[in-house]
């Protein structure tokens, strides 16, 4: 496995985050891992993203430029990255935000409600973890759901460890929110 | 009192609410719906009761916000 | 095994600084390098050490000159127009022959340019781009593991040669986060007593300083010392990587986060069955030319990967002196050279 | 005037755009103070009608694409060094407006030489000085005016007087200098003041425009994200943190 | 022929600026090229130029970028340490292409080192001192005349590629006086009306500035842009003296006032029927690799002479590409070559 | 005590030079102020006896070889950054005392930001500041101290007001500050004033090792060749120059 | 008054002259001689008025003078 | 004719001056002529020295490393320089501040009363005009004395222009005291 995946989103979404937690609960999974935000041009606001690898050997390039799979939590993320998806890529993204999903026809589209799915969690804030939750049930291969759940710990500053328990409701609803695993 | 009213271009708005705050007769509002960026827009009630002071206009960071006021004309016809 | 941790780049260099005995941090901000100077300014104090954010690069260095002088193990660290600012007081700290640790975390240039990766200070990395002949021993980790491991010995190898060291490694390494296994500190001891400014007690006074005025040959004695010195670190102090060099025909040369699309490029070679291999300088200066040129014997041609318009090229051509035949692929301006590209180039030299 | 019952009511616009802002949006934080500062800025620029007499220098730091922004000709400075690029540009050309914008990093840190010795030379030159008591633009770092006690990415802990002395007063630091003409530190956090904030500046290009000197304006202003607050707790910051130690008013006006 | 009138180099510096049409000069005081802001002093109010002594040498160079980017003619001078704090504004005026002329009037390093001449600042100015990739022009006179005439060619060369060019010297030459007929002033007539900043009077407003964010690639395109101009420069601006090389079998390589120690040098070993040429590289960027490739097709063997401890003989070593060997003499910290040792050295390759 | 006839009278050397000057002669040109300012610092640092204890930090200028000529720790400071190299030496060692030399093109010019930035921390250090109004060492330039009118080589038609600004004052800057603790100018041109500078400068030196901040002394010197005058006229125009444009005298004493 | 007596390093002296100004009682002037860096240096008239004020080698940048004062000391044989 | 001339003395005697003259005077002759000053090391006082070559063809190198003449006017600078001048080399020093003369036999050594002379022709501070005079006589191919008058205006500063008369008279008594010439 070499999953090459983007999360994509505006700033705020907690995008860079969850990217770091599916790297922490893979890499404790004893996977390879490696995680570059992209980090704005000296720009405020805006939209973020981050490249995550996940892999069974050696990452040699930790970049992203056709990813396998992207997690699009808005609009311009989704135009951004539905072209660079390489074929049969799987594309997750928030249709709470996102009307009109993607245009290809060569990929995998998962429409999850993540706005709303997070509200029902508990709190709006943690739509990203609905759209990993979604991501993980879709390739089963990146991370255990309870890895994830695990490593919310690790991966969260100190002063936000009290979300943990929506972010646990909110990736166990992003999780069941997809139908069928792709692999 | 003066009358008129704000206009405010919804797709410039950040959401800072300072309009809102600034606002001496309480008109505007944050609206419940987001605009493209995906943040709360702010809103005139279109009560009429918005008195033209341009406070909204001054402080908005993003140049948003127009201010049109109901200024009385000579009729001439 | 000890256990993994997920760091990014930056605070791994931080940390890593920490672990090897460093105190003492002066830097001021500048973008992709901040987490280091912020998770100084978090960690240092609880062991006891000095974070202090300068006014400027060039306050930071002359400080660094200063902590140094006093014989601690002290560190800044920039990104590119910063490390720019740092030129006359790296070119002071060479001439006094003080230690320090200076961590390039390079971006887009030139100019103010933008906030992106780049490898564009090569050449003021590793042929001086401050005055006067003097060399700064420079490292180039290519993973967020090398980026800790090397910081540690970045510090021995400044206190063994009383020279600069600088870790080169650009904004995607800094930014990147990676599994980690936290370094652990030498066991090497340093005694600066004989050196180090702390008051003249019982002994005669040091004189920590670059200027040679009497006599006449005074400036050139200090040059002659300074270039014997680069010549053992030159003989010592060498590091490289090779990576599927045994059979290869054609030999990649790259440094830093660079190497690993060339990595990568070389599994996509071998896949087609095309016999790849990668040399990868860990030390930009010494630079490695003779195992360079041993390792390119027996290839066909040489292809040089760079985040910049061809710099460290021109090292590769004077370990090669004309026996290989060398090519290069850059890109600039904080954009990172395609797998594919790489991949099309060398296959485009068996067509 | 009496109210003459066979007049008639019609909307006019009262407030719009600067016609010499760009109709782009900009790249500033919700509730950020430099959108004020900017539309302030352009506005003075349509009302001296001295658009395509300006150039602008801008900083490093958020106020970085000013020129983007404000539809004048431009100039980047390198971090710090606004004040040396608008001596050269205003000695080559003095009939030029040159106007500097920098940030509190920019020109207090960095940039304090330049600054000084700008304004002790007084430069025919405009400076307008946003502090937001950070950098905002690498993320949120300590500034030479960040508040005693404030948190930031580089003083985690607070900022301590015994490790990074007290911040520093731009204005009080350039009125011990003979030759600025003008110095004023305002504020955009408040209706009253952004008034205030407006007329200075326009202050500050009328002695240019004079040929009077170096005027220098200072405005406090709101940096929501550096601060980690929401835009209206950061106005509030300033009326409760910023202005008891900044004290707003006017130096000097000669 | 012209008068010949007797004249300190740094003044012919300073007077040849005047006589291209330089009306602005902003410096910061440093030996051993004092004479040259003292000389501007004295000069440009009698010419309504502007001279400002910069509170720095930081200020300097980005006084030196407003200026240009109003469009004046403009220069400063430094000597090393003081160029070494150039390097930011150096690199911004590469990114934001803007002419300018810099002198850096060399003196012994590192650090503080001594005020005699030397040359260690070659790399520093041929490959980059600052961050990023781009390149200035570099020219290295040997004489008074020369300097003055390159002075001149300076700012033409400058306002022809919008870059930074730097004139090379080193304290000797700054501070000897040999007779000197005036040169004249170009013809040349440069348009800056379509970039330099006056206020956007009838025209779309001009920006000056290196920072490119949006698109992606906005910095790469800079940089392409750059790295093609600066081909151009490469193809048409090659300059470089030839002394003796026609039945040369020993080729020395020097520049600036060292190849006048190597003429003396060759005239020695012609005297005792040795037959040694001098390539003198004249511009060392754009450097003449394939002139000097050429002009060493039938030498038996190549010495590169400099007063420092060996930079441009890697650019020979480049344009030789193992053809011939190459073999080194330095003195550093001031010191000069000596005509002897020069002689001795190749008389040791005949034995 | 009444004369006792019984008494005799014995030749005591009550004036020597003090034990941590090294015994060389040093570079200064003949009625320089440095060497007496060096001869005070080095006199107190026998009467504190801290010879072992100090680290001095040499700026570049003429003051370059103060510390070939104490006889203590001594370190260099690129041109300009004595307060930065200081600020890191005090930071490793604060049980030294550590002590900066400066000329004015040093400490005002190329080093006002270290200057004032240090100043501001509070950093515990001593800093003597040479006022001879130009650059001594590169031959007599223009410094931001030099005098209205003032003819150097810089400024060949004497210092202009619209060109360079006024002469920059560095106690009053300093005292803009709130961290500094000992501000004062005193002079070398008459025994009065050397005998304030040495007081000074011993204050200067007992609060930091009482370990209270920041010291500043200020000394107008003279430059008998960089003014092109005999020394005793260097006297001389520092009485009816000088003293009139900076005051001497005690700015802050805490 | 005190009496003593300046004891000048003619070496060391650089002819700057500043003693000779300085000395309240006059007893200072220049020798008509020049020491080994070429430069007249300075003298005591050797008068006896030296009223061992130190004043000279306060002010001698040189470090060349030192002075020695005449002290009675109790007689204690 | 190459001739490579040190002269040296005190800071203050006008060596750097007396060289430019001697080569403006050769220059306005026709010949070849360089001049670098030794410029101290940023340090004040001292003595100064500066180097300079007359050549009836091109010169290429200006340095003078073992000089051909040298004319010291203090004592440090005869010791300095007699130990490099070259064999058979000239050395014209200033008798009034020298005692001793030179040690070596195989250079021919002139001892002026450079202070005395110029005493004589008006002001001490022609000592170095003097030693010129001298020069010229014992070479008389660098330059004519009378070459050298003339140039007087040119090398002086024009503050002190009117010092050219005890200059010339002081020139020609350095020339006048010299017995033969050498070449
Ligand atoms: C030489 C150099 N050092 C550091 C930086 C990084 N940098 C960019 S903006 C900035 C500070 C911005 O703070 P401020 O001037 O207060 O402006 P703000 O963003 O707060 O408006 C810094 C340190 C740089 N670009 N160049
Ligand atoms: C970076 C740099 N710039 C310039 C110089 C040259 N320089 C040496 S000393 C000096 C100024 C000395 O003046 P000041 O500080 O007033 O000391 P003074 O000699 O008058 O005591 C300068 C500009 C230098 N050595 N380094
Ligand atoms: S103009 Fe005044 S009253 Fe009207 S909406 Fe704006 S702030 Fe409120
Ligand atoms: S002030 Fe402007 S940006 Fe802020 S909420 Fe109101 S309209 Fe939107
Ligand atoms: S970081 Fe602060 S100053 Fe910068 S744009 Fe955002 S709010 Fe404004
Ligand atoms: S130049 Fe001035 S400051 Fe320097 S040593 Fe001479 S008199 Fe003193
Ligand atoms: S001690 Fe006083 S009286 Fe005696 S020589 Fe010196 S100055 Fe004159
Ligand atoms: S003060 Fe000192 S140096 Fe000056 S003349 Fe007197 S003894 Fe000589
Ligand atoms: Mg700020
Ligand atoms: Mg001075």
């Amino acid at each position: 496995m070499n999953e090459k995946i983007i999360f994509a989103g505006f700033g705020g979404q907690g995008i860079i985050l969850a990217g770091k937690l599916v790297c922490i609960a893979a890499m404790n999974e004893g996977k390879y891992v490696s995680h570059i935000p992209s980090y704005g041009a000296e720009m405020r606001g805006g939209t973020a993203n981050c490249a995550v690898v996940i892999a069974t050997e050696e990452i040699p390039s930790p970049m992203v430029f056709n990813p396998t799979v992207c997690v699009a939590l808005n609009l311009p993320s989704l135009k951004k990255f539905e072209s660079r998806l390489s074929a049969g890529g799987v594309l997750i993204y928030n249709s709470s935000l996102i009307e009109n999903g993607p245009q290809r026809n060569d990929i995998v589209a998962i429409p999850v409600k993540a706005n709303e799915l997070a509200e029902q969690a508990g709190s709006y804030k943690a739509a990203n973890m609905v759209a990993i939750g979604a991501l993980l049930k879709a390739n089963m291969q990146i991370a255990s759901l309870q890895a994830v759940k695990d490593a919310l710990s690790q991966a969260v500053s100190k002063r936000n460890l009290s979300f943990n328990d929506i972010n646990k409701k909110a990736l166990t609803l992003g999780f069941e929110s997809v139908k069928t695993a792709l692999h | 009192m003066a009358s008129g009213r704000p206009l405010i271009d919804k797709k410039l708005c950040k959401g800072c609410e300072l309009c809102v705050n600034v606002c001496p007769q309480k008109v505007l509002a944050m609206s419940e719906q987001t605009n493209e960026m995906g943040v709360p827009f702010a809103r005139y009630d279109d009560s009429g009761n918005c008195n033209a002071c341009t406070f909204c206009a001054m402080i908005c960071p993003e140049y948003a916000i127009q201010v049109f006021k109901n200024q009385e004309v000579l009729n001439k016809g | 095994m000890s256990k993994k941790i997920f760091m990014r780049g930056n605070e791994a260099l931080a940390e890593a600084a920490i672990i090897a005995g460093c105190r003492y941090f002066f830097g001021y901000p500048i973008t992709p390098q901040n987490e280091v100077p912020a998770y100084f300014a978090m960690r240092l104090p609880q062991v006891k050490g000095t974070f202090l954010q300068a006014e400027s690069e060039l306050a930071a260095i002359n400080m660094v000159f200063g902590a140094s002088a006093a014989g601690a193990r002290v560190m800044t660290s920039s990104s590119s127009p910063g490390i720019s600012l740092k030129q006359e007081g790296i070119s002071y700290l060479a001439g006094a022959e003080l230690p320090a640790v200076i961590a390039n975390i390079m971006r887009g240039g030139p100019g103010l340019g933008n906030i992106a990766g780049a490898q564009g200070d090569y050449f003021q990395a590793t042929k001086g781009g401050g005055h006067g002949d003097y060399r700064i021993i420079v490292l180039a980790p290519y993973s967020v593991q090398e980026l800790a491991d090397l910081t540690v010995l970045a510090f021995d190898l400044a206190d063994t040669y009383r020279m600069v060291c600088m870790i080169l490694g650009d904004g995607y390494l800094g930014q990147m986060s990676e599994p980690l296994v936290l370094p652990k500190p030498s066991s090497k001891h340093f005694d600066k007593s004989g050196w180090a400014l702390n008051g003249a007690k019982g002994r005669e006074p040091h004189i920590i300083r670059s200027l040679r005025l009497n006599p006449e040959h005074a400036l050139e004695d200090l040059n002659v010392k300074l270039q014997k010195k680069y010549q053992t670190v030159a003989q010592n102090e060498i590091r490289y990587e090779e990576y599927k060099t045994d059979d290869a025909e054609y030999l990649l040369v790259g440094f830093g986060i660079c190497s690993r699309i060339i990595k990568a490029a070389i599994n996509g070679l071998r896949d087609k069955g095309v016999k790849a291999g990668l040399f990868r300088p860990v030390t930009l200066w010494p630079y490695p030319y003779q195992a360079l040129q041993n390792c390119a014997k027996n290839v066909k041609k040489v292809l040089v990967v760079e985040m910049n318009a061809g710099q460290m090229v021109e090292d590769v051509r004077l370990a090669l002196n004309g026996a290989v035949p060398v090519d290069f692929i850059g890109r600039m301006g904080g954009m990172i050279p395609e797998v594919e590209d790489i991949i099309e180039r060398i296959e485009s030299y068996a067509a | 005037m009496q109210l003459n019952t066979k007049n008639q009511l019609q909307e006019n616009l009262i407030f719009t755009r600067p016609s010499s802002l760009n109709a782009r949006p900009h790249h500033f934080c919700p509730g950020c103070g430099h959108g004020i500062v900017h539309r302030l800025l352009a506005e003075l620029i349509d009302e001296f009608d001295i658009r395509q007499n300006i150039i602008l220098v801008a900083p490093v730091g958020c106020g970085v694409l000013a020129y983007f922004y404000i539809n004048v000709d431009g100039c980047e400075a390198a971090h710090g060094r606004v004040p040396a690029v608008a001596t050269g540009l205003k000695r080559v050309h003095p009939d030029n407006i040159v106007i500097g914008y920098q940030g509190d990093g920019d020109l207090l840190a960095i940039g304090i030489a330049e600054t000084i010795h700008a304004a002790n030379r007084g430069e025919n030159i405009t400076i307008i000085f946003i502090n937001n008591a950070l950098y905002g633009m690498t993320g949120g770092q300590m500034a030479p005016t960040s508040l005693v006690g404030q948190k930031t990415k580089t003083s985690p802990y607070g900022r301590s007087v015994e490790e990074a002395g007290y911040p520093l007063k731009a204005c009080e630091l350039l009125a011990t200098l003979a030759a600025p003409v003008f110095i004023e530190r305002t504020s955009v956090h408040s209706i009253k003041q952004i008034i205030k904030t407006k007329k200075a500046i326009k202050k500050g290009l009328s002695n240019q425009i004079k040929g009077k000197g170096y005027s220098f304006i200072e405005v406090l202003s709101m940096c929501p994200t550096g601060w980690g607050m929401k835009p209206q707790a950061a106005v509030e910051w300033i009326e409760t943190h910023m202005v008891p130690y900044y004290a707003l008013g006017n130096l000097r006006d000669r």
